[in-house]
């Protein structure tokens, strides 16, 4: 709320036309009109945590998100926070208690890499296609937060799978597809209140066939693997240049500021640092040349989405301290996928990397737990002894890390926020279902209660809604 | 509250600037107005239920209207000598019908291949073009208009582009040329355009936007230009020094960005209309109002707040995606939320009959227990868009002062039954069902087959 | 809220039990031979009028609805619309009431591929309308120059939807139909009669078309097939024509082929009623129309109904397309405001357009033995200002919610916003 | 290391694939025959078919024995509405053969013919226990072609035998719904005229066929062999599949099937719940996807996670697929059926529905689909329950012959372990 204040004052500023600068050093130059300068918070979160209490779920088995599994556990919620987790702790004076026995407690479980909201359901529906400015292969100056609409049926089932916080992507027909956004999986109108309070900004960044089939098809630039390559590049000398240009024009104090770019501000918004860069990548080969890119112009690369060969470079990216977000099930589609093995996941992480289950889709989106579970099931083929404790980390507290926000959610730890799933059973069952979902400690989901389904306004009055889900 | 005393400020120093211009060719009115308000005699309307606009209603009201304009208003006033008495018993009187969204004019009837004038759909910025380049005085539309009681309109670009270029606000009068309809000194506005029509334009010839994303980036990318054009000017202004190349585009964005220029946003969907807001404090502007605004009621309140008008309809709904959510209530729950509800047409026939639309919409919010009087929900299509045009204190209501827009009704004009008996523009009529002479049809029409009985 | 929500839901999805009902002290607006009854009963039972009068007693095992003086009318009938083949106009998926096929013309049959769920029948039956002439409309995709668009089916809104087929043929005439065939009126006319002459040797020679024995039909056999009722005057030709001229064509090329025609669009009508009242031609219009949108239209004007109706022409009227059918009523009472008698602005959207479909044995009027189809009105059913409080399809009652109105309870600020 | 990898694998696929006489005991039997389940029994295998199943069989002498160590032993399953066999990548023309855009050859598309028993997608598939698959045709619609139907399905065996057809040409695929009526003209009305004239055209074509070899016979838009392969189809000898998923859509295609007299086979029918009780009035089958839930168009609004349970409440067979018919994903069957049951499908169902139901439904009953003796030995030996994703096949037998438990990603996997 706080924030908020302090947001809405600054959008005062900015109307008065009083610029975002509030202090002037003596050197600095004179404050720009609004909008002629990076605000940094120009679509700032509204969102706010819904009405929780105070809650003891006693009883379970808690997996925690840290590597640790607590039989007969104790989860204590209040304030939105994570109180105490602990075996049979006891359970204090005016907590509501949640009888988990028998059952399974997990951190909220967080989907890195999604389109829910930018390619709604009915997504048969051109209309409804917001996934890729696929008009230059640098939209870099594209905000994936600008296409999402909230009453996309996607969200409440995927809330209904236990997904509490997820990242959406632009689609990966360019080079540079624009920028993410980390949502928050509460019914919202707006999408500013669903944002994450807090979460960086991400940048979408594509190699391989996709990028080459869309422009290379056009007879444009890039129409290979080298093109791609060669539009990265010039894209980051770009924004190296316009850093610098805007470096010295605050230094000095004089002239004419430079002209504002918002593609090349994104750009050089992860060249700061600021911005994290969700490379999509298949192979192998492309992940190590996509490494010393980042290496020549000084940015580092969050995370690989799909890299389904990361099993053959996974020393390589523990190494560089790069997550990898991948799927167990999927391959074969097209070339680059081709070589796609069940047990990414689990070889990267007994290479001590960060493996990450994603989704990319609104059906798998929905089984992520199951996804992971079949990654575990293959690594134990395997011959990987990996516990179900470690594993449930690949979708809650490895994707808080790719996403920029593990300080807050990702696991349960006191402190926290307390964005908590019950599932009916073991969630590496394929049996179990989320029976209870909460965000900073507030409900939102309660399979008994049909009171949590169907918030999606489109659904309203449509045929076949009285007995969804 | 600071920020828009700021933003006030604004406007007020860039009015003062224009009137210490005074007289000669005025670079910034380079298509000036030349309206005269006619000749009129005193009128007074007698016994009539009045509906003000400022959301009172009289029983066996009185009207005063003198020199053009309303001079009083008020239950059995004595009628001064001299004035022309009109027995209104059993009728009803409103301000002037306003349309705060029209295409008359720009696209013209008949429908033929080159009358369809409203969208410059070649680029998605063509700020640089004015509407009123467009009208044709002679669309026999405005006549239907004015005898549905439209007494001023606002003409817009099309929504094919991300900035459709700038609107005008016309007196619905017969006229020869466009300067002869353009209201005097109303501000200029500036079609803005959400959602799918803009991506659908561009981004099936493989241009951006394509998506809404990239309608966003298109709109920013706009303002960024306009307000570094704007701080040129400024600069060159205050410090002397070459001012910038004069860019026709860029000179209207920044129009809208210093608050001289109104804002008028196409959008449907509520989560755009909260992008659209967000935007606006980045580059502190104001948008004056969404157009369409299909699903306000899901953010009525905030809405209210910021001060922005809704011009929406009663029953369209369902064309397409973005139109899925229409209610009939869209108007009541606004009003109700304290905001500013407007009922538009965007459509010429439904243009004739706003105030049945209105009706609709009333119905349907008392329906669901929204009491809104008659004397309130008559704002919908007079005062309110008096206010999101930015001729509020001239027209809209039947307040002394006011320029005397009246229509006579033969009903309850929120009645289907309801037709506009009689009608005046600045005191002056301009319609009388009674009259063959006012039911004169345009040039176009003149000598056509079925003219004699058609109206 | 929800919990109601659902019910009102279920209660959309199940049918209810036909139980009897009795409305009484209604004012009876009956458009059948008893007028409007001020104070009247009228019994329904087993979906059809058991009863109607003044001095109908309410049966013992009927629930009674109460009017409180009241008026109860026919259901209204929506001529010409998309309702049942459409969702959202723009999304091609969503919307059944075009084909694009070459080998299809007349015979696509609205009746096929109906919608019962769509979320438009909701919104157009809490209008009034109870029953809906669905009507095929034409799909120019480049290369297709078909002249027919295919056949209505009469529908109803509420209950098993298709209730018959092949109530009418539909061929656009005028400025459309000469685009398709070949930019010329002239030559849409000679297509035309080019195309009832081979229906007419195709009726006859069925068999030796069989045997390939026949000479080449530019139609296909399924189109054919489905113009043999047509050129025998069993079937009506549903023809959109504005221009005065062009109604004249129309009205010899009907003599001529001794074809059924119904006149639509007819901006221009009331410059040639008489002839249409001559050759007993009915039209159904859009009584709101009077903008000259094109040469065709150059003479339409707000006063056509009253005009036909005066000169004796059977009128119906149209509401304004699919997401906007609900104003149908609001179209009869614009014709009512510049002239046209109440009654006859009533007439023009229940028992004229059940006659003008030959659907007038079953539903247009309040009359025992006719489906039970009724609305019952908070005030005058032609103005903005009355709404529907109850309506009955067949004697069912019908839900009074729709997607919209559930929308709205939700955003209410009184009403049960989130979970 | 490798080279010795290599060398037995090589070894292992150039095998002849020979018909052992083999013992399976010890292992919970889920025989989805007339013997239900058998808690601890034992079955034998003798060449290539079921010889013997029951609590108190008797081990062959010579027979191999597998001993299940109490785990489960289920009948191979059967991947309805599947395109293995057809396609390796699927965004690589060349190496997919599941659709044809030939202009004149719709019914008659064969996807029997042309099939690849190399595909490396079959021991993927065949490692979630996957034996058979119904292989069924797609549509090509580019440039203006506008035809109705797919082509003939096939059922085929995962055992990488040259000859893997178990039986062509089982049934006639036909989209309906939204993408039929695009294909049909734009509008759903618009197909169902055009596939009555058709279905009129084929009927006289059958009962004209002298007249046509004379050259004469009313004008037909279809192609002779399309004709000839509609024949089966009108005479009711050959189910049509018809792809279709509103409710409204579901109740035309039941109408136009009782109308017509053809035998149908519902594939999609997300709506399908909501017509249920006509669905098995009808008595006809429903292929569906357990875990499609999401409003992807118009057609399919009211889907959701319990299509299956209510179907099968109401009476009506089902039979389930996953990853709508994508190859590639014909591994998640398992987690479909799974999902279903935890969706409320009972377990017996659910396994039924991807064993002996697509049998019986595609007319191969009598050798496939449930572990009765004289039936194709087609069998997966499961660690634990096959739905879990946990659960890992232990041994897997075609017709008798057991499987490697190896494919490619295997291969990779282990390739690149011992590389880094």
């Amino acid at each position: 709320m706080r924030r908020a204040a302090a947001l809405l004052f600054l959008g005062a500023l900015v109307g008065c036309a009083a610029g975002e600068r509030p202090v002037a050093a003596p050197s600095a130059p004179a404050p720009l009109r609004a909008g002629l300068d990076a605000s940094p918070d120009p679509y700032p979160s509204t969102y706010r945590p819904g009405p929780s209490q105070r809650l003891a779920i006693v009883g379970a088995t808690v997996l925690t998100g840290t590597g640790a599994e607590i039989a007969n556990g104790t989860v204590l919620l209040a304030d939105g926070r994570i109180e105490a987790v602990g075996a049979g702790l006891p359970v204090p004076d005016g907590y509501q208690r949640i009888d988990g026995a028998g059952r399974w407690v997990t951190p909220g479980v967080i989907d890195a890499h999604s389109h829910v909201g930018i390619w709604s359901q009915p997504d048969s529906v051109e209309a409804h296609n917001d996934v890729n400015e696929l008009t230059e292969p640098n939209t870099a100056e594209v905000w994936a937060e600008h296409s999402v609409w909230p009453q996309d049926p996607g969200f409440d089932t995927a809330r209904e799978a236990g997904i509490t916080t997820l990242q959406i992507l632009p689609g990966s027909g360019n080079l540079f597809g624009g920028r993410t956004v980390t949502l928050r999986n509460v019914p919202a109108m707006s999408v500013q209140e669903m944002k994450f309070p807090g979460a960086p900004y991400g940048l979408k960044v594509a190699c391989g066939e996709n990028p080459k089939r869309v422009y290379g098809g056009r007879g444009r630039s890039p129409a290979s693997g080298m093109g791609n390559v060669a539009g990265y590049r010039r894209a980051w000398i770009d924004a190296a240049d316009y850093r610098r240009r805007w470096d010295s024009w605050r230094a000095s104090g004089t002239g004419d500021p430079p002209r504002r770019d918002l593609e090349l501000e994104t750009l050089a918004g992860v060249l700061g640092g600021e911005i994290l860069v969700q490379n999509h990548c298949y192979r192998a080969d492309e992940m190590a040349i996509m490494i010393d890119v980042a290496r020549e112009f000084g940015f580092r690369i969050r995370t690989f989405h799909h890299a389904n060969e990361a099993y053959k470079i996974a020393p390589l990216l523990a190494r560089e301290d790069i997550c990898v977000a991948t799927w167990t099930n999927w391959w074969g589609y097209k070339m680059e996928v081709f070589d796609a093995i069940e047990e990414n996941a689990a070889l990267v992480h007994e290479a001590g990397g960060c493996a990450i289950i994603h989704s990319d889709d609104p059906t798998v989106i929905q089984h992520l737990n199951q996804e992971a579970a079949a990654a575990l099931s293959a690594g134990r083929r395997a011959g990987l002894d990996i516990d179900e404790a470690e594993a449930i980390r690949w979708i809650t507290a490895n994707p808080a890390r790719a996403l920029g926000i593990s300080e807050t959610t990702g696991t349960l730890e006191p402190g926290k926020r307390a964005d908590v799933v019950l599932w009916s059973a073991n969630p590496f069952s394929i049996y179990a279902r989320a029976e209870r979902v909460w965000i900073d400690g507030a409900s939102v989901f309660d399979r008994r209660d049909p009171g949590y389904r169907r918030h999606s306004d489109f659904l309203v009055g449509q045929p076949g809604q009285e007995l969804r889900p | 509250m600071k920020r828009i005393a700021c933003a006030f400020l604004f406007v007020f120093a860039s009015t003062a600037q224009a009137q210490a211009q005074t007289a000669a060719p005025d670079p910034a009115d380079p298509f000036p107005s030349t309206y005269q308000r006619p000749q009129s005699a005193p009128l007074a309307i007698t016994g009539a239920r009045i509906l003000t606009g400022t959301g009172a209603e009289i029983a066996n009201g009185t009207l005063l209207v003198r020199d053009g304009l309303v001079e009083a208003v008020g239950e059995g006033l004595a009628v001064p000598h001299g004035y022309q008495v009109i027995d209104a018993r059993g009728r009803w009187v409103t301000p002037g019908i306003i349309d705060a969204h029209s295409h008359l004019g720009a696209n013209s009837a008949p429908s033929t291949p080159l009358s369809s004038e409203a969208n410059e759909g070649v680029a998605p910025n063509t700020a640089e073009v004015w509407v009123e380049h467009s009208v044709w005085p002679q669309d026999p539309q405005f006549r239907l208009a004015r005898a549905g009681g439209v007494t001023t309109l606002l003409i817009l670009p099309g929504s094919a582009n991300l900035f459709g270029g700038r609107s005008v606000t016309l007196r619905n009068v017969p006229a020869t040329t466009v300067q002869e309809m353009k209201f005097p000194r109303a501000p200029y506005g500036l079609k803005v355009a959400c959602g799918e029509n803009p991506k659908r334009t561009y981004g099936s010839r493989g241009r951006s936007p394509a998506t809404r994303m990239g309608n966003v980036a298109g709109f920013r990318r706009g303002w960024i230009e306009a307000a570094d054009y704007a701080r040129r000017v400024e600069r060159a202004r205050t410090n002397g020094g070459e001012p910038p190349r004069r860019d026709l585009q860029l000179e209207t964005l920044a129009g809208a960005l210093n608050g001289e220029i109104l804002i008028h946003n196409h959008c449907y969907r509520a989560d755009e209309m909260a992008v659209m807001l967000d935007m606006a404090r980045e580059f502190g502007f104001r948008i004056r109002a969404f157009h369409h605004g299909t699903e306000a009621y899901k953010l009525a309140p905030q809405l209210a707040r910021e001060g922005v008008c809704v011009a929406t309809w009663a029953s369209s709904w369902g064309s397409k995606m973005e139109a899925l959510d229409a209610v009939e209530e869209n108007a009541p729950i606004i009003h109700q939320a304290g905001g500013c509800a407007i009922i538009h047409s965007d459509d010429a026939t439904l243009g004739q009959r706003l105030n049945q639309e209105a009706g609709i919409a009333l119905t349907a919010g008392r329906n669901a227990g929204i009491n809104i009087s008659d004397g309130e929900a008559i704002r919908w299509i007079t005062s309110n868009p008096a206010r999101a045009l930015g001729i509020e204190h001239r027209v809209g209501t039947l307040e002394p002062g006011r320029m005397a827009d009246v229509v006579l009704w033969s009903a309850n004009p929120f009645s289907v039954y309801a037709l506009a008996e009689r009608v005046w523009i600045d005191g002056a009529p301009v319609w009388d069902r009674a009259d063959p002479a006012y039911q004169r049809p345009s040039d176009f029409l003149l000598g056509q087959p079925g003219q004699e009985a058609a109206r | 809220m929800i919990a109601r929500l659902l019910a009102l839901l279920a209660l959309a999805a199940a049918p209810a039990a036909a139980e009897t009902v009795a409305v009484t002290n209604a004012r009876l607006v009956t458009m059948g031979p008893d007028g409007t009854i001020e104070r009247g009963t009228i019994v329904l039972r087993d979906g059809r009028i058991a009863a109607v009068g003044a001095n109908v007693a309410a049966p013992a095992d009927a629930r009674v609805i109460d009017a409180g003086g009241r008026i109860v009318t026919p259901g209204l009938i929506a001529a010409n619309t998309g309702l049942g083949l459409i969702a959202v106009r723009s999304v091609e998926a969503a919307n059944d009431r075009a084909a694009d096929m070459t080998g299809i013309s007349a015979a696509f049959d609205a009746g096929d591929g109906l919608n019962p769920d769509s979320l438009l029948i909701p919104v157009a039956r809490l209008g009034g309308i109870t029953r809906a002439i669905t009507t095929p409309a034409y799909d120019d995709s480049p290369g297709r120059e078909m002249l027919f668009a295919g056949q209505a089916a009469a529908v109803a809104l509420g209950g098993p939807m298709l209730v018959r087929r092949g109530v009418a043929m539909v061929l656009e005439m005028g400025d459309a139909g000469a685009e398709r065939a070949g930019g010329a009126r002239a030559a849409e006319l000679v297509a035309l009669r080019a195309n009832l002459a081979e229906v007419r040797d195709y009726a006859r020679r069925r068999a030796a078309y069989d045997r390939g024995e026949t000479r080449d039909y530019s139609l296909s056999r399924a189109d054919l097939e489905a113009l043999v009722p047509v050129v025998e005057g069993r079937m009506p030709l549903l023809v959109s024509a504005s221009r005065a001229s062009d109604i004249r064509a129309i009205l010899t090329l009907a003599r001529e082929e001794r074809l059924r025609i119904v006149l639509e669009g007819a901006a221009e009508g009331w410059r040639v009623a008489d002839e249409l009242v001559r050759a007993n031609v009915p039209v159904l219009l859009t009584p709101v129309d009077n903008i000259p949108i094109s040469f065709e239209t150059l003479g339409a004007t707000l006063d056509n109904a009253r005009r036909l109706q005066a000169a004796g022409v059977l009128v119906a009227f149209q509401g304004n397309g699919n997401h906007r059918e609900r104003e149908l009523r609001y179209n009869a009472g614009n014709a009512v405001a510049v002239g046209l008698p109440w009654e006859q602005g009533l007439a023009a959207i229940t028992i004229n357009p059940a006659r003008i479909f030959g659907l007038a044995d079953r539903v247009g009027s309040l009359e025992t033995g006719k489906d039970a189809d009724l609305v019952i009105w908070d005030g005058d059913p032609l103005d903005t200002l009355g709404r529907p409080t109850a309506i009955f399809i067949r004697g069912e009652p019908q839900p009074m919610t729709s997607r919209q109105t559930l929308l709205r309870d939700r955003y209410m600020p009184s009403g049960g916003n989130q979970p | 290391m490798i080279r010795l990898l290599a060398t037995v694998f090589l070894l292992l696929a150039a095998l002849p694939a020979r018909a052992e006489t083999i013992a399976i005991v010890n292992a919970r039997l889920l025989t989805m025959g007339p013997q239900g389940e058998i808690e601890r029994g034992t079955v034998v295998v003798r060449d290539g078919r079921i010889a013997a199943v029951g609590a108190n069989v008797a081990i062959p002498t010579g027979a191999r024995v597998i001993d299940g160590n109490g785990g489960i032993l289920t009948p191979g399953f059967i991947q309805a509405d599947s395109t293995l066999g057809t396609v390796e990548v699927s965004q690589v023309p060349a190496s997919a053969d599941r659709a044809t855009h030939h202009d004149s050859i719709s019914a008659a598309f064969d996807i029997s013919l042309g099939l690849n028993p190399d595909s490396i997608l079959l021991p993927v598939a065949r490692l979630a226990g996957i034996t058979r698959a119904v292989v069924t045709p797609l549509y090509d619609d580019r440039g203006n072609r506008r035809l109705l139907f797919a082509g003939q399905a096939a059922v085929i065996d995962l055992g990488q035998r040259p000859d893997m057809v178990t039986r062509p040409r089982v049934a006639m695929v036909l989209e309906m719904g939204e993408s039929g009526a695009e294909r049909g003209g734009g509008a759903r009305g618009a197909e169902i005229a055009a596939l009555r004239a058709l279905i009129d055209d084929v009927r006289h074509f059958a009962r004209n066929l002298a007249l046509y070899d004379r050259g004469a016979g009313r004008p037909q838009t279809l192609s002779r062999t399309d004709l000839e392969a509609l024949i089966p189809v009108v005479e009711g000898r050959m189910p049509l599949i018809v792809r279709v998923d509103r409710a409204a859509d579901i109740r035309e295609a039941i109408a136009f099937a009782r109308a017509e007299r053809l035998r149908i086979i519902l594939d999609g029918a997300a709506e399908g719940w909501r017509v249920a009780d006509e669905i098995s009035r009808a008595g006809i089958p429903v292929i569906l996807d357990p875990m499609s839930n999401l409003p992807h168009s118009f057609a399919e609004l009211g889907a959701t996670m319990e299509n299956a349970a209510r179907l099968h409440t109401a009476g009506v067979t089902i039979i389930l697929k996953t990853g709508s018919g994508v190859a590639h994903r014909a591994r998640e069957l398992r987690y479909g059926a799974g999902n279903a049951v935890a969706y409320g499908l009972p377990y017996e169902a659910a396994l039924a529905a991807i064993t002996i139901n697509p049998a019986r439904t595609f007319g191969v009953a009598e050798r496939i689909g449930s572990i009765e003796p004289g039936k194709d030995a087609d069998l997966v030996l499961w660690t634990g329950d096959p739905f879990e994703p946990l659960s890992q096949p232990r041994a897997i037998l075609v017709r008798g012959v057991e499987q490697p438990l190896s494919a490619r990603p295997l291969d990779l996997r282990d390739r690149y372990r011992s590389m880094n």
